[in-house]
């Protein structure tokens, strides 16, 4: 708990930084920059999970717990998503993601 | 806690157990022998199922966050029989050379998402219900790219790893605002708590587009049919089947118990989304020549009868989407197992190639053509039953004009699966697919899929059984 | 075992049986063996029908039997029959019958067709034992779809289009269909009661005024789309003209009955309050159809398309008279389906066969061919007279008995559209006669014809059993008929009764 | 009362015969199928004399009434609670006299037939129309009531049909078997409207309930009117177009001509005497209806025809086509016997128009299927149908000519000749009531007499024709016929039909009033001379006189136009301007529509194509503004 | 105060370095902007008094997934590239959508009363965090934390399945 600071300041922070994440995925070109902006996102959650934790319910620690969860999933995402990247570049050279639209339609 | 009561988790167990089995043997056979991987593991999937259905006690573990009882069982074991018609389908795909030195990969991955699902259905609270939908969806997003050498592949796993990496990042959100607001992830708290306020029904929105993901609703699902394409055919039809029907199966459960209270809100949204879902669904899948593409679209539309049984809130509603999904699980697979079949040994995967298929492959091409009609909802085959039992339970809660809406999606829906029937019975060919004979396993999953159209229909007790458990959970 | 069951059964063997066969000789002799099994079995049951009867039972519906399905859902396989499905039943054994050796020659898949083909009889059989709403839709739908492969296979012409089309409107129509039977069921038991889909229980109870006024519509042009209502025929020219012969004869001969027997045992039967009140809107629309049908059939080319259009005009008469809603009306609308149903699948299996031998069926390129296949055109004749409406054959009764029955309405409305309505026999005289006339008679145009084969066993086997039928009906109509209005009287006395409490 | 079941077997032994000859005639020898079809007629027409020796002479007490007797009756059909069809025989002084009619001319024309149709290879066809004719002929004239009449009406019109088109490779034949056929149709409709109309009112179709004069129809007279009339009148107005359209009134009289195609046989029987006369039949079966409830109505019928009958005549002086000039006689006669009916009164004296009417009817049939038999022979002879191909026959032809002349005096009116007192009944009736109309009969008997002379000398007198190879005499077989008819011609005048067949069954005393009949003796004499002067020897002046009246001749050669007329109704309006447009607008707009549908889902499949452009950023823009949107529409909207 | 001054310095990085991150058109650069972000982060979970979380997130995020972008980066891109933008009319629909999006939650969460902690505060030390890891009671985390593991084996195999080179296609 922060003196003076209240929850919704942390609110404003994370949803502002999930939709900056958001931005960053819908016009990034890079792959990986798009698997930053994720990463970007899911921060964002987290600290909603945490601040909410805090502020709200300190007597259990679920948001804390959600919060460690997430990063070990965004962990696990984050890998197979660059090895997946890394095919991409082998089969495309490339790794734009304007590049792979090869099925549409 | 004891012993005997972590057995009621033997799902999850098993798989796991089967997925550790499968990568020890693995690590031990020469390299020449990895294809006797191929009837071990089904022989130990097959004890699984059967097993499965064995009587089983219902119970919470983890102070909640594993439940289980009679439906939930259900549902993992509709599950589990659809992944074993997979597996068998898939063996003379497994068997290709090139697939030779990742045969148990496939496998554990499979059988990893199995786990993520039954997981994701036995989920007592939201954190398992999260780590469930991940680890049902990103080693899928793995077996998507599992084919190296075709850039269409690597495009699928992209696309699916990076869009349900943004579309569960929303979800989270939207969890993350549920705990906020209910000060608790565990389902029996959010569900005392929640309440019809703007803020809540954010989350839920933001809850509900990574759900609308999985199951491919529009305008979620555009990731859907360039992934279906893309990906190896089993593993399309992997997702399209079980793991469409795993997200059903919790969606429903989620909706009409934890946002019960807000079903006025969003019992609109869902007659918004199902009727989008229906016709683009529809619109896309006339013009695709591409036979999983074309699969992809049709398993869109058929999302969207899906929450026509939502929509009708009862035990009805409840029971006939799980029968629809059994049903729709049996249709589909039949028809991705003749596509899988013709593309595993020919090479060939479009509408056109399927011209004059009668006269060389009857039966697969009989098989189709009941699948296609049990996608598109006509008597005698099961697909009629799940069709009306859905328009049913939506018409009990009022809503003839989406029935209506949806009964001429049905009838345009028709007319594509048509067009493959056309193809396969009246298209006159100077050069159709030779004659083939797939591996005896895919003719058994082929097979199993042709009799399971036919019996779940007319075999009313099944609809009884998914009946009295549903009337269980919901009063 | 209830005897209707052997109804579903013996198709079904017969469709086994056909599965053990290698050949035509071998499929076409099991589908007739069947079929005519069936046939046999269809006149026992008038038979029984009548004793029964006549021993003085007074049930409405006879040889009812009814197993649970869905105990949650409280459907069942409800079957059971009354005089009207006795007689449409007794239609359908004899144009099935006639079908199968109407198409003794299928040289193309014959397995398959003749599989396909009983698939379709098994529908329609189903559908006329049904008291069950939902079996009711399902053997509807069961008979719908082979269609697809029928036309689409063995058809002619531009069959893709012709089938796709006919499977979509039908289609169209059970989507209407369905949300009907489903408000139906759900308004069935108002007082409580377990919802329910069984006709006989539903007409007991009486579904708000309000609720009727929204299903009506849907299910009377639900079912109207298949019995060629207007605007909603557009299928039948083109499916018909692209159809094979016994699937022109089923279909126009049986299978668009389903839409009449249907809008008048579930539609009018049980809503008959918004029928009396939205009557006059489908009046109009079948009167558009008695004569617009007749009307676009003169001007045709094609042999098929005039009968095609004249299942219009006639299947318009159909529900015409059962929007009239008085027993002798709703008799004539009966009596004119099973006449109806005989004389279109003579006449579909006679352009089969005509067609058969000239390779076209354009009337013009033809002429004269009394003189080279005279039993065919002496048949043809005289389902041409059948057709409009020569007393002797059952046409004749059949209009008859709605013309009249029409016109005891007490609205001036009613009768004068009755007027309009009975206009049609002229005009269905002048297409019938110019058929006739530049078909058969006249001189020989083109000397191909000269050496036409007449007709052969089979396909006297297949004539000769409707030309019976439909003289038998036209000159003994009145077992028919009493047959019918024993049925008919608690229908009618619904309708009547409601008529009074529901509107005034 | 006297038993007539047995009389059911007068329609049902030409039934019998027609089912036999239709399914095996073809394996018979020809010779053997006339003598079965003649047999057969034979033995119903001498049931018929018996029958009417019974009913007559035989089982009547003298002095009472004749009334009407049902000698057998079946239900058809029930329709509603009062309504049924039944099947039947109805036996009073008219149907009992058409019965005679009906099986003489019949039993005479069967036999004719051996001789005109042999070597015919349709032979036996031939015989069983014929009998399926006179089935349906007798079951009319038998009919208890009216709903049996309408179905032995339309059974008669078939049989015409068939009749008419019996040469099928003549495409002349067929369109005219198919013109007579829906021109009869069509007047049946109102038939059909009015027996519907009629039954709706009256709650019955029987005829005994229906011409009772006591009954529920004469009783509904005063009942709702339409238009200044009552439905009664209404409903017998559209009965009579029925009546109007077999009877060939204008204006529906354009098929009888064209009917000519037929046989020669058919035409004498059916288009002379029987059939043609069911008009005048069924009006004068509801004629107590008529008669009391509606008298409007039976001015209708007085006027059409006499208008009919002028017109007719008119015509036939100009036609050259011996057949169609008795065809238009016909038409003539008949319109006399309308109009004798339209000026009846009911009962006693007053119901002299009534008898006149059927009086005449049966004389008619008796002279003019003479004509038409006599013009068969002569066909026969010569194979041609025009005057202008004949001439000086007499010598060939010596008993065809005899009999020919009879049937022509007959037909003048000339005394004794039968005609000339069934006639003056008539014009006395017309005189009573009407005068204009009185004036148009006594012009009718004019032209009558001109141009049946006109039509006499042109076959047997006249210019010397060259024929191919001499003409010779019809063998005995057809001349037995005409001699018999002959014979009834000159003497059916002596039936005392005043005391037979009346009205109201009750006989009246009736004279010849030689104010009346003495001028139009005259004015059939006048007529006799200038045809003679005319025509008995080659000259100029037919020409001459055609060319003074040149439009009338013209307009009258074409029959008023009337054809024309009929022709733009039917190809123009029916074909051209609704069932063409109708056929496009369905083609094109109702099925254009439901194509429509169908192309506009299948644009839009394409139109919206690019909503999947396999850009995944796309796809995760329409991904969150599909969140944002769902959060606005679901949040602030609604 | 400081608490004050800290937590705007903090949330300002945070904003500025994630904008950085999506918009910078160095891709190495925005791997770094990363970095920063989430090390701000962890400063937000000191000032929460989270020490636990903040330890996890510098390690576990900031050291382990962004040093493994990082690679990748240096796997397939050279560092001298710079990113190719996305289209202007792209940017802009993105932005109005995201704007849209973020007015839209904003508004809703922050109008919404989240019931404020009327109880006690606990403090947790890391024994309890512990204990709750693997206590399999309500509140107790054995099960997810069990599951991880399975979701990261799963990941690793599938990562190997997908990276992989095969031998058949390469020889």
């Amino acid at each position: 708990m922060i003196q003076n600071i209240p929850l919704s300041y942390f609110l404003v922070i994370s949803t502002m930084m999930f939709f900056i994440g958001i931005y960053g995925f819908l016009t990034r070109r890079n792959l990986i920059t798009m698997l930053m902006s994720v990463e970007l996102i899911l921060n964002s959650v987290n600290i909603n999970f945490v601040a909410f934790n805090r502020y709200l319910y300190p007597q259990q620690l679920q948001g804390h717990f959600f919060m460690l969860i997430v990063i070990a999933v965004a962990a696990a995402e984050a890998a197979v998503a660059i090895a997946i990247i890394i095919n991409i570049y082998r089969n495309f050279k490339s790794i734009d993601v304007e590049n792979v639209d090869e099925m549409k339609y | 806690m004891n012993f005997s009561d972590i057995l009621i988790m033997r799902h999850e167990l098993m798989l796991t157990v089967l997925a550790l089995v499968v990568l020890i043997i693995d690590l031990n056979l020469h390299n020449r022998d990895k294809h006797l991987i191929i009837p071990i593991t089904l022989a130990l999937f097959f004890i699984h199922t059967v097993v499965g259905f064995m009587p089983s006690q219902p119970g919470i573990l983890f102070g909640g966050m594993y439940r289980t009882n009679a439906l939930l069982l259900m549902m993992k074991n509709i599950l589990n029989v659809g992944v074993l018609i997979i597996l068998l389908q898939s063996v003379t795909w497994l068997k290709k050379e090139e697939n030779r030195e990742k045969i148990s990969e496939y496998f554990i991955l499979l059988f990893t998402t199995l786990i993520g699902m039954n997981f994701m259905i036995s989920s007592g609270d939201f954190l398992m219900f999260y780590l469930g939908l991940e680890l049902a969806t990103i080693p899928i997003a793995a077996l998507a790219a599992y084919t190296h050498h075709q850039t269409k592949s690597a495009e699928a796993g992209i696309k699916l790893i990076l869009s349900s990496a943004l579309s569960s990042g929303i979800l989270l959100f939207g969890i993350s605002l549920i705990y906020g607001a209910t000060g608790s992830i565990y389902f029996d708290s959010v569900m005392q708590h929640y309440a019809n306020t703007p803020m809540q029904v954010l989350a839920f929105i933001f809850f509900f587009t990574g759900m609308a993901f999985k199951l491919s609703l529009v305008p979620f699902h555009l990731w859907t049919a360039d992934v279906y394409e893309g990906a190896p055919i089993n593993v399309t039809s992997y997702l399209s089947v079980i793991s469409k029907g795993a997200a059903a199966f919790i969606l429903i459960i989620l909706m009409f118990t934890v946002f019960n209270t807000i079903a006025p809100i969003y019992n609109h949204m869902l007659y918004l989304i199902a009727v989008l879902t229906m016709t683009i669904g529809n619109l896309f899948a006339l013009r695709q020549k591409n036979m999983k593409r074309f699969l992809a679209f049709s398993s869109i539309a058929q999302a969207g009868f899906i929450l026509l049984g939502i929509l009708g809130g009862n035990t009805m509603g409840m029971t006939s989407v799980i029968y629809f999904v059994l049903v729709y699980i049996f249709s589909n697979l039949g028809a991705f197992g003749v596509v899988s079949a013709i593309s595993t040994v020919t090479g060939k995967e479009t509408m056109d190639d399927y011209d004059g298929l009668y006269s060389t492959n009857p039966k697969l091409s009989l098989l189709m053509m009941l699948s296609l009609f049990s996608l598109a909802g006509i008597p005698p085959v099961a697909g009629f039953f799940g069709k009306f039992f859905l328009f049913a339970s939506a018409a009990s809660a009022g809503y003839y004009w989406l029935v209506f809406i949806a009964v001429l999606n049905a009838t345009i829906s028709l007319y594509y699966y048509l067009l493959v029937v056309k193809a396969m019975f009246i298209n006159k060919n100077e050069k159709p697919l030779a004659y083939f004979k797939s591996d005896l396993a895919t003719r058994t999953g082929l097979v199993l899929s042709g009799l399971g159209i036919f019996v779940l229909g007319f075999w009313s007790q099944i609809y009884e059984i998914i009946n009295s458990l549903s009337f269980g959970i919901l009063h | 075992m209830n005897i209707l069951n052997f109804f579903i059964i013996i198709p079904l063997l017969t469709v086994g049986g056909i599965l053990l066969t290698k050949d035509l000789k071998q499929s076409r002799l099991v589908s007739a063996i069947g079929m005519g099994a069936q046939l046999i079995l269809a006149f026992v049951l008038v038979y029984l029908y009548l004793s029964e009867r006549s021993a003085g039972n007074t049930e409405p519906m006879l040889f009812m039997f009814d197993v649970v399905w869905f105990p949650s859902l409280n459907i069942h396989y409800a079957i059971g029959v009354d005089g009207i499905s006795v007689a449409m039943i007794a239609l359908t054994g004899l144009v099935v019958f006639a079908g199968i050796f109407a198409s003794w020659k299928m040289e193309y898949l014959p397995r398959e067709f003749f599989i396909s083909l009983i698939i379709l009889a098994t529908g329609v059989f189903g559908f006329f034992i049904s008291i069950d709403l939902f079996t009711m839709f399902l053997f509807y739908e069961l008979a719908v779809i082979p269609m697809y492969i029928l036309i689409g296979i063995w058809g002619s012409g531009p069959k893709e289009y012709s089938a796709m089309k006919l499977t979509l409107m039908l289609m169209a129509g059970s989507a209407l269909l369905l949300v009907g039977l489903l408000g139906i069921y759900f308004f069935s038991a108002p007082d409580g009661n377990p919802l329910t889909f069984n006709i006989m229980e539903i007409s007991k109870v009486v579904i708000p005024i309000e609720i009727q006024r929204f299903l009506f519509p849907f299910t009377f042009i639900g079912f109207g789309i298949l019995g060629a209502l207007f605007p909603f025929h557009t299928w039948s020219p083109d499916g018909h003209a692209s159809a094979p012969t016994a699937v022109s004869m089923l279909h126009a001969g049986v299978l668009m009955k389903l839409g009449g027997y249907g809008a008048f045992r579930v539609a009018i039967f049980l809503m008959p309050e918004a029928a009396h009140e939205q009557a006059w809107i489908f009046l109009i629309l079948t009167s558009i159809s008695v004569v617009y049908g007749a009307f676009s059939a003169i001007v045709q080319k094609d042999l098929k398309y005039i009968n095609a259009y004249s299942s219009v005009s006639h299947c318009g008469l159909v529900l015409f008279a059962v929007l009239m809603m008085n027993q002798t009306a709703m008799n004539g609308a009966i009596i004119q389906m099973i006449s109806h149903g005989l004389m279109t699948a003579l006449f579909f299996a006679l352009i089969g066969m005509i067609y058969g031998r000239t390779h076209t069926r354009m009337i013009n390129e033809m002429g004269g061919l009394m003189k080279v296949i005279p039993f065919l055109g002496v048949v043809y004749v005289i389902a041409g007279l059948a057709s409009l409406g020569l007393p002797g054959f059952s046409g004749f009764v059949a209009e008859m008995t709605i013309f009249v029955g029409a016109f005891q309405h007490v609205d001036v409305f009613h009768r004068v559209i009755t007027i309009i309505a009975a206009s049609s026999i002229v005009i269905t005289a002048v297409y019938i006669l110019r058929v006739v006339g530049i078909l058969l008679l006249g001189p020989i145009k083109n000397d191909h014809f000269l050496h036409l084969d007449d007709a052969k066993w089979y396909e006297r086997i297949s004539t000769i059993t409707l030309v019976l039928a439909i003289t038998a009906i036209g000159t003994a109509p009145w077992w028919l008929s009493n047959m019918i209005n024993y049925s008919l009287a608690p229908i009618v006395e619904r309708l009547s009764a409601i008529q009074i409490t529901g509107l005034f | 009362m006297a038993d007539y079941t047995y009389t059911i077997l007068i329609p049902l032994i030409p039934l019998f015969v027609f089912l036999f000859l239709g399914l095996l005639g073809h394996k018979m020898k020809p010779f053997v199928t006339g003598l079965i079809g003649s047999t057969g007629l034979g033995i119903s027409a001498i049931l018929s004399y018996a029958t009417a020796y019974r009913y007559f002479i035989g089982a009547h007490v003298a002095g009472t009434g004749y009334t009407s007797i049902k000698g057998f009756e079946v239900v058809w059909l029930h329709l509603t609670e009062k309504l049924t069809i039944h099947l039947g025989v109805l036996l009073d002084p008219i149907s009992v006299m058409m019965l005679v009619v009906v099986t003489t001319v019949s039993w005479m024309v069967h036999i004719y037939s051996i001789g005109y149709m042999k070597g015919d290879p349709g032979f036996y066809r031939f015989f069983s129309f014929l009998s399926l004719f006179s089935f349906s002929m007798l079951g009319l004239v038998l009919a208890t009531n009216i709903f049996q009449m309408y179905i032995f009406w339309e059974l008669v019109g078939v049989s015409s049909f068939l009749l008419i088109g019996y040469y099928y490779e003549k495409p002349s034949a067929v369109a005219a078997s198919k013109k007579a056929f829906i021109v009869t149709r069509f007047a049946d409709l109102g038939f059909l409207i009015g027996i519907l109309m009629l039954s709706f009112n009256t709650g019955t179709f029987d005829f005994q309930t229906l011409t009772d004069p006591h009954g529920p129809a004469i009783a509904s007279a005063g009942g709702a009117a339409f238009m200044g009339m009552s439905v009664l009148t209404w409903s017998l107005i559209f009965i009579f177009v029925g009546g109007a359209g077999k009877s060939a009134m204008f204006p529906f009289h354009i098929w009888l001509p064209d009917a000519m195609e037929g046989p020669t046989p058919v035409s004498a029987l059916i288009h002379a005497a029987t059939m043609v006369v069911a008009g005048v039949y069924l009006v004068a079966r509801l004629f107590p209806v008529y008669a009391l409830g509606a008298p409007d109505a039976l001015m209708v019928v007085a006027w059409v025809g006499g208008f009919s009958s002028i017109l007719a005549a008119v015509i036939a002086c100009t036609q050259t086509d011996i057949k169609r000039v008795l065809a238009f006689s016909t038409m003539s006669q008949i319109g006399y016997m309308m109009l004798a009916l339209g000026v009846s009164g009911y009962g006693g004296e007053e119901g002299l128009g009534f008898m006149a009417s059927n009086f005449h009817l049966f004389t008619h049939a008796m002279f003019k299927a003479l004509l038409f038999l006599g013009a068969g022979a002569v066909i026969h002879a010569v194979h041609s149908n025009e005057i202008s191909g004949m001439g000086n026959l007499r010598k060939h032809l010596p008993i065809t000519h005899i009999t020919f002349l009879i049937a022509c005096l007959t037909i003048a009116g000339i005394p004794p000749f039968s005609a000339f007192f069934s006639k003056d009944e008539i014009l006395v009736a017309a005189f009573h009531s009407n005068k204009l109309l009185f004036a148009i009969e006594y012009i009718v008997a004019g032209l009558t007499a001109f141009y049946m002379f006109r039509l006499y000398y042109g076959i047997f007198w006249g210019k010397n024709t060259h024929y191919h190879h001499t003409p010779h005499e019809a063998p005995k077989v057809m001349t037995i016929p005409l001699m018999v008819l002959a014979f009834g011609s000159v003497f059916a005048g002596f039936i005392p039909f005043h005391n037979l067949v009346t009205s109201d069954g009750k006989g009246f005393e009736s004279h010849i009033d030689w104010m009346i009949a003495g001028p139009s003796v005259l004015i059939g004499v006048l007529g006799i001379v200038i045809a003679t002067v005319m025509y008995k020897k080659e000259n100029a002046l037919p020409n001459k006189v055609a060319g003074t009246f040149k439009h009338l001749y013209k307009w009258a050669h074409h029959k008023f136009y009337w054809d024309e007329v009929y022709l733009f109704v039917t190809r123009k309006i029916i074909f051209r301007y609704i069932s063409e447009p109708i056929a496009w607008f369905d083609r094109h707009v109702v099925d254009g529509t439901m194509n429509g549908i169908a192309g506009i889902i299948q644009y839009a499949a394409y139109a919206i194509k690019g909503l999947q452009s396999g850009r995944l950023q796309q796809y995760a823009f329409v991904f969150v503004s599909g969140a944002v949107v769902l959060v606005l529409i679901f949040i602030y909207l609604v | 105060m400081v608490n004050e001054v800290m937590f705007f310095l903090i949330g300002t990085m945070i904003l500025i370095f994630s904008v950085l991150t999506v918009t910078t058109r160095r891709i190495l650069r925005a791997a770094v902007y990363l970095l920063f972000v989430l090390i701000s982060t962890a400063g937000l979970y000191f000032m929460l008094n989270y020490n636990f979380l903040a330890a996890v997130q510098l390690t576990v995020y900031a050291g382990g997934i962004v040093v493994l972008i990082i690679f990748s980066i240096l796997l397939t891109s050279h560092l001298s590239e710079r990113a190719v933008m996305a289209p202007l009319k792209q940017s802009l629909l993105s932005a109005l959508a995201t704007l849209a999006g973020a007015t839209l939650t904003l508004m809703t969460i922050l109008r919404f009363s989240f019931i404020p902690n009327a109880g006690t505060d606990p403090q947790f030390n890391i024994t309890d965090v512990g204990n709750s890891l693997v206590s399999y009671n309500r509140d107790g985390y054995a099960l997810p934390f069990e599951v991880i593991s399975v979701l990261l084996l799963a990941a690793m195999i599938g990562a190997i399945v997908v990276a992989k080179k095969e031998r058949k296609i390469k020889d």
